[in-house]
């Protein structure tokens, strides 16, 4: 570490652990017994900056690495302990909000079960190291054959460096691995109306009909869009449509929402475009021909009797999307995971070029003028991908870091096999998580809020701003150092060229960012890290539309199963959150479980399968089975089971382990056929009751409120009587 | 005598006024929340930001379903909404048509609060902020409190979450906020509007010689909420926005039943029919038909 | 004695006492009850201890893990330990009703059996003082809830209702106690004359220098009728106060203005039936058919149907007002308590309390030692019931539906209700060896008193009365007696 | 005779437990009049309040001695030389806690003032191995009690016009008592809450919980 970075963080240096005491201990005693003299220690400051003072807490800004939306943070330092992090108020991603995940990083920063050494896999099991051996048998291991870097998503100079370290070491392959994305939609964008990131501006829709896109929770950036959705809910008020087969947050909060039967998402776009044309006289301008014998052939009618939906609810939906405009079509999460994803995606776009919402409410997002440094967002399926090649022996040596392919992938793309035959595998985890535990080598990390790092969020509206990660406070494990320190320590020693100016990756990126921003005086410098941000020139995108191609294939199986729905959730997230105490005891939004996973079924499909609420319950794929508990709630289409995903780690730490199961391994490998995303919503499965019933530990016991008037509901009518809008 | 007498029993009686006889007769503040359940997700936010700032103890999945939870501020979710269409959850084929009903219960800081007068040693009492305090290492456990308390917000330390196997192992001690206490086994708890925050706002003030401002207080729940749903200021403060809130929506303290001009307006309190005055108004949630 | 002698007495004992029977058996008789314990007592006193120990585990065991011991959940704060606490309050007043009112009426048929009830007075209140301590969440302070001069210069809330507990229980135990031991001194005389050894000494330091002279029994009479007088308004508060814990609460089912009286009530009632039981285990093991005799069993047995009777009145009332009320949680609870998951208990105090007492207008029953014992149980059992469904079943449904929950109660606080018992039943062993449990002295007075009616003549009387002086008598005329 | 000697016997007995209840009542009046005594707060304080336009309690206390890793001594300091408690316990005035000074503190006059001491010298050593010493804390409070500096200081020497700011000793020794005379830095108040309430009723500081609870 460079000489100045020791001298601004020197106040770290603890003073004191007030309050961490068990406070209420002695009180019962009396009271000169309690007030000790000499018992506690005091540790002085060595040589503080002046604004640091004990008992005051200091805020430093940073970023929120809790998912790809990249929020940015405030986190506050007192006695050398970061204690809360707070949304950034000054950026235009979060606009000083966060959520849950965002509050809980501090529990994976301070968790008991980081790994706080090297480990080094000696005749079968893992011992712990120093770093110079772990780096040597790096060095002697890694330039043999072919070599490829798995990582989440990723963005910034971190990215740089990756790809830096992947060439020096001659591999060309990067799997940017993550379950949780909007990689169909992004890609329809790109492909129809040539963004794949445009603004979505939910503030200024009146209505929003959203195919499955659970916004609130999962889709690209959920904080930014909750906060959209804020002004979208306030005068006037805007009516928000869901279709999707189980309910999400998203659907949660729906005015009219709509259990659709899975994979049919695509008519029910068409059926309502139909509607549109032939009862609202909307011209279908842009549209291609062959879409449009497309939207004739399905009327409501027949567009009811395929995603079993009744007729008049899709020309209701129809009639409040003509009478208020603009409006806003989104397709993601359920909708787009299945092998029509694609078109669905297409279709909502569709409906919003002849919604005449394209420039309106969808408008061009802005490209970095620095394409290098951008995010690649990850998506599943990159997972596969990694999966094959592994299988095909195209890697010798792996390098993964920001995600856990182990846990994500599914039984039948034969991971586990492929794995194996790779021939060296390096780990750089904070955590121990299944793919740490079988890698050959495992570096710990520094946790993100013990890092440095720059960073794109995943989606942010006007200018681009790069996102700056600063260390809140000392290494709480001494022996981990961070993720660019590593990275570039590997490209160094495999002798990547123009590294070596720089001794540690604090001057890489100090001296990066001073020529991106063409400035390197200390001052610029520090006021970047306080506002924790910093502009970046980028480049104005045009929007057009050439139609996509949308065809639908109806879910006709008839194999008297269910469709299994590996649903996400915020919270678990793809599994990271499963070791954070506070998420794994915040309840699910809408089944309101913790510290378990379950089974959502519907109470008419419960009945048939004789399953009752709490019964364990057997889920059997061609691919294996899960057991677990069933929910029970109207939420939920009668053909589907949705399953979260998150739970059910093998390994990862003592909250994670053995709690709850992973939907994720027994899906069949279903992809999208546009994208290849593995389609986690289009499973066959069949469904036993196990025999077995112990009530789920959940918040909310019942679901009614029993003439009580606890949530009170009135009409949008009447609202807009009192408080306008139209 | 005197000073130990006279003093203290002038001082108690300042505390032990009902709202009937104006509560708290000389307020400094009287601290209140506007939560909209229209723009309420439910996504959760607040309650994890309330666990990370008041120091409150995960319990594990046993004593969480045995209903000895330790969560201060829970979003209870309902799937009935009997001002719209009752009766609709009770068809069992149905699918759900709407979403579900969400409602953050956070310590409603009640001005008639039931709570304060059955304390034996008076370690829950009215704050002049209008807060219902909370005392912990005055508390011996008795639970009447959290027995008469109608919205069922008050948690109860039934076990000790403090050593190794508890709560926080090392090194998640660290991240214990050193404003507030660690509470042991024994002792009645619940949300105290982050008094930490406004205590430390008041300080400011008073070293700067000034009111403390609208907007200078910003409770976790309220600082985190991705929708902005919660609002939180001083209802003496005729300027902060949620003394405008309330008289925007004509609720008053003090009344057991609201007499509004415009029936139709959002606000109301929970369970005001009790009298118990809380502080903290909700907003309708609103739906299409 | 033989079912035979026991059926005929039955049918032939008439009187309350028999008149002719001579002082100095009174003495002996109740001399004798005091003296070297059988194998009977040693097993009873064994089951008591062993009891007791379990509830001292019990204890330990919640201390140390908290009250999340006793499966306590935030819907159900309390549960056992204070319907336990009600119900020991409840069997205290028995003894108060027997001494205190009977003696103001001059309902002398209380005599032969006042001693033990007002023990059992006593020993259950001390048994009630126990629970509200055990309940609470840091025992290890539970005095900040009396009014005592600190250095931090707090005090306790004098609005609580569980401060007036605490004050109303203490003063009633106080005042009981010395009601008891004021009310046995000349006893204490007499066995001070007629024992030997620790027994002497004891007995010496406890009855003050009696020797039954004018001046002494006036005063004696005096400071008696004075704590008579005090103790009964005190009776009827500490139960009202007790009912307050509930009536002042705001939970539906507890909000009730006819607790107080509804409390009094339940508690008079409880206690009768707890002295029918000691009654007949008494005159079982010390034999004292002549002084608890079947007509003043069936004395009690009557005021028990009387009560009984009051109470059900009192219980209809509070259904009836929470049914045409307008409270819809509290008839929630009402209904919850018929018909739901606590039912079955609800209706067996339904039927123990409010049906079994008609039984006892039955002559038979009334005069049938091993069925009024079984009723008497049975009727206890009853009020304990009915104690937890007060406390119970409204905290598992209350205002808030989230709180909605059923709970039952786990080991730790069964142990500390059976230990209570095992408690009791050692005090009132212990009391039963070292005190007289029939009043010597006043069952002298009755019999002389029945005698007046029959010889008009007193001296006569007396005469006829000390035919021939025996040892014992010599040392107890001239202290017992009048 | 049986009955008399037992008679005399049991009297004495009485007349005993009445003088016990006579003398018990007579102590523990008498401990209450002390009491109040010891805590009154008046006009009769002897010697009068050091502060002016302040009352409070002048509670004495022997505390333990309490060994530093350096002994350092508050007599040199702020006894001989004077120099200001808030010089070095620099953020009394801005925070809750009055803090250590920080070791670069020392280090600004002991790199030229008595550097030949031995202690100074094991400070040296510490300041370049970059390590800083470990106090022992003197007055602790529980955790459960909130304490600031900031404020006391505020409304006894800032807003104090009879007092200037050189006159922070005489405040600081309202809880702290005579430090400036201390070569070992001890407790000499007892820093109960009767203490601090007692003061805060002398000088109308707030009487609600929450402001040193929670």
């Amino acid at each position: 570490m460079s000489q100045s970075k020791l001298d601004r963080r020197q106040f770290l240096k603890g003073l004191g652990l007030g309050g961490a005491g068990v406070a209420l201990a002695g009180c019962d005693l009396p009271s000169y017994v309690t007030l000790e003299q000499g018992e506690e220690n005091v540790i002085s400051y060595l040589a503080p900056d002046e604004y640091v003072i004990p008992g005051v807490g200091v805020w430093y800004a940073s970023t929120c690495l809790g998912c790809a939306g990249g929020c940015s943070i405030h986190g506050r330092v007192r006695e050398g302990r970061v204690l809360k992090l707070e949304g950034n108020p000054d950026s235009s991603v979060n606009m000083g909000r966060l959520c849950q995940m965002g509050q809980a990083t501090l529990q994976s920063h301070f968790n008991p079960d980081r790994i706080a050494n090297p480990l080094v896999r000696k005749n079968g099991s893992l011992v712990e190291a120093s770093w110079d051996d772990a780096l040597s048998l790096i060095n002697e291991k890694a330039n043999s054959g072919k070599a490829a870097w798995a990582t989440g998503a990723i963005s910034g100079h971190q990215r740089v460096v990756v790809e830096t370290h992947l060439s020096a070491i001659g591999g060309s392959n990067h799997y940017a691995i993550e379950q949780i994305n909007a990689n169909v939609w992004q890609t329809a964008c790109g492909d129809i109306i040539g963004d794949p990131n445009p603004e979505i501006h939910l503030d200024k829709a009146k209505v929003i009909f959203s195919l499955g896109a659970d916004f609130l929770a999962t889709f690209i950036s959920p904080v930014h869009f909750a906060a959209h959705y804020g002004e979208f809910r306030s005068v006037p008020r805007g009516t928000l449509i869901q279709a999707e087969p189980a309910m999400s947050l998203t659907g949660g909060n729906a005015d009219h929402w709509v259990g659709i039967k899975p994979g049919t998402e695509t008519s029910l776009a068409l059926g309502v475009a139909n509607a549109l044309m032939n009862k609202h006289g909307i011209s279908g301008s842009g549209i291609s021909n062959a879409t449009k014998s497309l939207i004739n052939e399905h009327d409501p009618a027949t567009a009811a009797s395929i995603c079993d939906v009744p007729a008049d609810r899709i020309e209701k939906i129809a009639a409040s999307l003509a009478a208020n405009s603009p409006s806003i079509v989104l397709a993601g999460g359920t909708a787009t995971a299945n092998a029509n994803g694609y078109s669905a995606a297409a279709a909502a776009l569709m409906l919003n070029q002849i919604l005449g919402n394209i420039g309106v409410t969808i408008t061009s997002g802005r490209e970095l003028a620095y394409p290098q440094l951008g995010l690649i967002e990850g998506n599943s399926a990159n997972l596969k991908d990694l999966a094959v090649d592994a299988n095909k022996g195209k890697i010798d040596v792996l390098f993964v870091s920001g995600t856990n392919p182990l846990f994500l992938a599914p039984k039948s793309i034969k991971m586990d096999e492929g794995w194996n035959k790779i021939g060296f595998k390096v780990v750089l985890s904070s955590m121990l998580d299944e793919t740490a535990s079988a890698a050959d080598v495992v570096l710990p990390l520094a946790s993100s809020l013990e890092d440095w790092g720059s960073h794109i969020p995943a989606y942010s509206t006007g200018t681009r701003n790069l996102a700056l990660q600063q260390p809140l406070m000392e290494p709480v494990f001494s022996n981990t150092r961070g993720f660019g320190d590593v990275v570039l320590g590997l490209a160094k020693q495999a002798g990547a060229p123009g590294l070596d100016e720089y001794d540690d990756y604090y001057g890489y990126l100090r001296s990066a960012i001073s020529v991106l921003k063409k400035t390197d005086s200390e001052k610029e410098w520090n006021s970047f890290l306080m506002a924790g941000q910093t502009p970046v020139p980028s480049l104005g995108r045009k929007l057009s539309y050439i139609d996509g191609k949308i065809s639908q294939t109806a879910n006709t199986a008839t194999d008297g199963g269910l469709t299994l729905i590996a649903s996400a959730r915020m919270g678990m997230w793809d599994g990271r959150g499963a070791n954070l105490p506070w998420l794994q005891e915040s309840p699910d939004q809408i089944s309101k479980v913790v510290w378990d996973s379950w089974a959502e079924l519907h109470p008419k499909t419960a009945k048939s399968l004789g399953i009752k609420d709490g019964d364990y319950v057997t889920i059997k794929s061609s691919n294996g089975e899960i057991t677990t508990r069933a929910f029970i709630y109207k939420g939920i289409h009668p053909g589907a089971i949705a399953v979260p995903i998150g739970r059910g780690h093998s390994a990862l730490g003592r909250y994670a382990k053995n709690n709850g199961v992973n939907p994720l391994f027994i899906l069949d490998g279903g992809v999208d056929a546009k994208t290849g995303e593995i389609a986690t919503a289009a499973t066959r499965v069949e469904v036993k009751n196990a025999g077995k019933n112990k009530p789920l530990a959940k918040l909310m016991e019942i679901d009614r409120q029993h003439g009580r008037k606890l949530v009170a509901t009135i009409s949008a009518d009447k609202q807009r009587i009192t408080e306008g809008g139209t | 005598m005197s000073s130990l007498f006279g003093n203290i029993l002038k001082g108690w009686t300042d505390y032990t006024k009902g709202i009937e006889e104006g509560g708290h007769h000389k307020y400094e503040h009287m601290w209140g929340m506007v939560i909209d359940l229209d723009k309420c997700t439910g996504c959760n936010a607040c309650s994890v930001a309330c666990y990370a700032e008041n120091n409150i103890a995960t319990v594990g999945e046993e004593k969480y379903k045995a209903r000895q939870s330790m969560q201060w501020l829970r979003v209870e979710r309902y799937f009935d909404e009997p001002d719209i269409d009752p009766g609709a959850i009770d068809d069992e084929n149905a699918m759900q048509e709407r979403g579900a009903s969400f409602l953050p219960m956070m310590c409603q800081q009640c001005n008639a609060a039931t709570c304060e007068p059955v304390c034996p040693v008076a370690a829950t009492y009215h704050t002049p902020d209008g807060l219902n305090a909370q005392i912990y290492n005055r508390c011996i456990g008795s639970r009447y409190c959290a027995n008469n308390c109608p919205y069922r917000l008050r948690v109860f330390n039934f076990y000790s979450y403090t050593d190794e196997d508890g709560a926080w192992p090392e090194p998640m001690k660290q991240q214990l906020n050193p404003d507030i206490t660690v509470r042991e086994k024994g002792v009645m708890e619940k949300c105290t509007f982050c008094i930490q925050r406004i205590r430390a706002a008041k300080d400011k003030a008073k070293m700067e010689n000034r009111k403390v401002k609208d907007d200078e207080v910003k409770t976790a729940c309220q600082q985190t909420c991705p929708t902005q749903a919660i609002m939180f200021g001083d209802l003496l403060n005729s300027e902060s926005k949620v003394t405008q809130a309330w008289e925007r929506q004509q609720v008053k303290l003090g009344k057991y039943k609201q007499d509004r001009e415009n029936p139709k307006l959002r606000g109301y309190r929970v369970f005001e029919e009790l009298n118990t005055d809380p502080s903290v108004l909700y907003l309708e949630r609103v739906r299409e038909e | 004695m033989s079912e035979a002698a026991l059926k005929h007495l039955s049918e032939t004992q008439t009187k309350d006492i028999d008149e002719n029977i001579a002082w100095a058996k009174i003495n002996q008789d109740v001399l004798r009850s005091m003296e070297n314990p059988r194998r009977g007592y040693w097993i009873a006193m064994a089951i008591s201890v062993a009891l007791f120990s379990v509830m001292i585990y019990a204890e330990v065991y919640q201390y140390m893990y908290g009250m999340g011991a006793a499966l306590l959940n935030t819907s159900h704060m309390w549960d056992l330990y204070i319907s336990t606490f009600v119900f020991w309050i409840g069997m205290s007043h028995s003894g108060t009703l027997l001494s205190a009112i009977l003696h103001l009426v001059h309902a002398d048929w209380r005599k032969p059996i006042y001693r033990f009830a007002e023990a059992m007075t006593t020993f259950s209140l001390m048994t009630a003082g126990i629970f509200p301590v055990i309940h609470l969440g840091r025992v290890w302070n539970f005095y900040w809830v009396m009014p005592y001069m600190t250095d931090r210069g707090i005090w306790p809330n004098f609005r609580s209702p569980l401060i007036w507990d605490a004050f109303a229980i203490t003063t009633y135990l106080t005042s009981s106690v010395l009601f008891l031991y004021i009310g046995m001194i000349p006893d204490l005389a007499i066995c001070r004359d007629n024992t030997k050894g620790w027994r002497k000494k004891l007995y010496t330091w406890l009855s003050l220098g009696w020797h039954g002279d004018d001046r002494q029994w006036r005063n004696f009479r005096i400071t008696y009728l004075m704590i008579a007088c005090f103790l009964i308004p005190l009776a009827v508060s500490v139960h009202s106060i007790v009912s307050m814990d509930f009536a002042m609460a705001i939970m539906p089912g507890w909000h009730v203005t006819t607790f107080p009286p509804y409390f009094v009530a339940g508690a008079l009632y409880s206690g009768c039936a707890a002295i029918i039981t000691l009654f007949i285990l008494l005159r079982y093991f010390f034999k004292f058919e002549e002084y608890m005799t079947f007509p003043i069993l069936d004395k009690v047995c009557k005021l028990t149907f009387v009560i009984a009777m009051v109470w059900t009145y009192l219980n209809l009332v509070e259904f009836a007002s929470v049914w045409y009320g307008h409270d819809i949680p509290s008839k929630e609870v009402l209904l919850a308590k018929a018909f739901g998951p606590y039912a079955p208990f609800f209706w067996g105090m339904i039927a123990f309390g409010m049906f079994l007492p008609f039984t006892l207008l039955s002559k038979w029953a009334r005069r049938n030692m091993k069925f009024l014992f079984v009723v008497s149980v049975l009727l206890n059992v009853g009020m304990w019931l009915e104690r937890w469904m007060i406390v119970t079943p409204t905290l598992s449904l209350g205002y808030h539906p989230w709180g909605w929950n059923i709970m039952w109660p786990g080991w730790v606080e069964w142990a500390m209700v059976g230990g209570s018992f095992g408690w009791f039943g050692m005090l009132f062993l212990i009391f039963v060896k070292v005190f007289p449990c029939v009043s010597m002295y006043e069952v002298k007075e009755m019999v002389f008193h029945r005698k007046r009616t029959i010889y008009e003549d007193v001296d006569e009387m007396m005469v006829l009365h000390k035919g021939a002086p025996t040892a014992a008598e010599a040392g107890s005329t001239n202290n017992g007696g009048s | 005779m049986v009955k008399d000697s037992s008679t005399k016997r049991s009297i004495p007995w009485i007349r005993l437990s009445m003088l016990m209840v006579f003398v018990g009542a007579i102590i523990v009046i008498a401990a209450q009049v002390l009491d109040q005594k010891l805590h009154y707060v008046g006009e009769d304080v002897v010697p009068g309040p050091i502060v002016p336009g302040t009352q409070y309690p002048d509670e004495k206390f022997t505390g333990i001695d309490v060994p530093q890793p350096i002994n350092f001594s508050h007599k040199i300091h702020a006894g001989d030389n004077e120099i200001n408690c808030m010089f070095c316990h620099t953020y009394a005035r801005r925070s809750k806690v009055s803090g250590i000074p920080p070791l670069s503190k020392c280090m600004g006059c002991h790199t030229v003032i008595a550097t030949d001491k031995p202690e100074i010298q094991k400070l040296t050593a510490m300041w370049e191995k970059g390590e800083s010493p470990k106090w022992n804390k003197v007055h602790d409070l529980p955790d459960f009690v909130h304490f600031t500096h900031q404020r006391h200081l505020k409304r006894f020497l800032f807003d104090n016009e009879e007092l200037d700011v050189s006159d922070a000793k005489r405040v600081c020794s309202m809880c702290h008592g005579d430090i400036a005379e201390m070569t070992v830095a001890k407790k000499s108040r007892p820093l109960t809450m009767g203490f601090c309430i007692r003061c805060h009723e002398a000088n109308e500081g707030p009487s609600d919980c929450t402001k040193c609870h929670k």
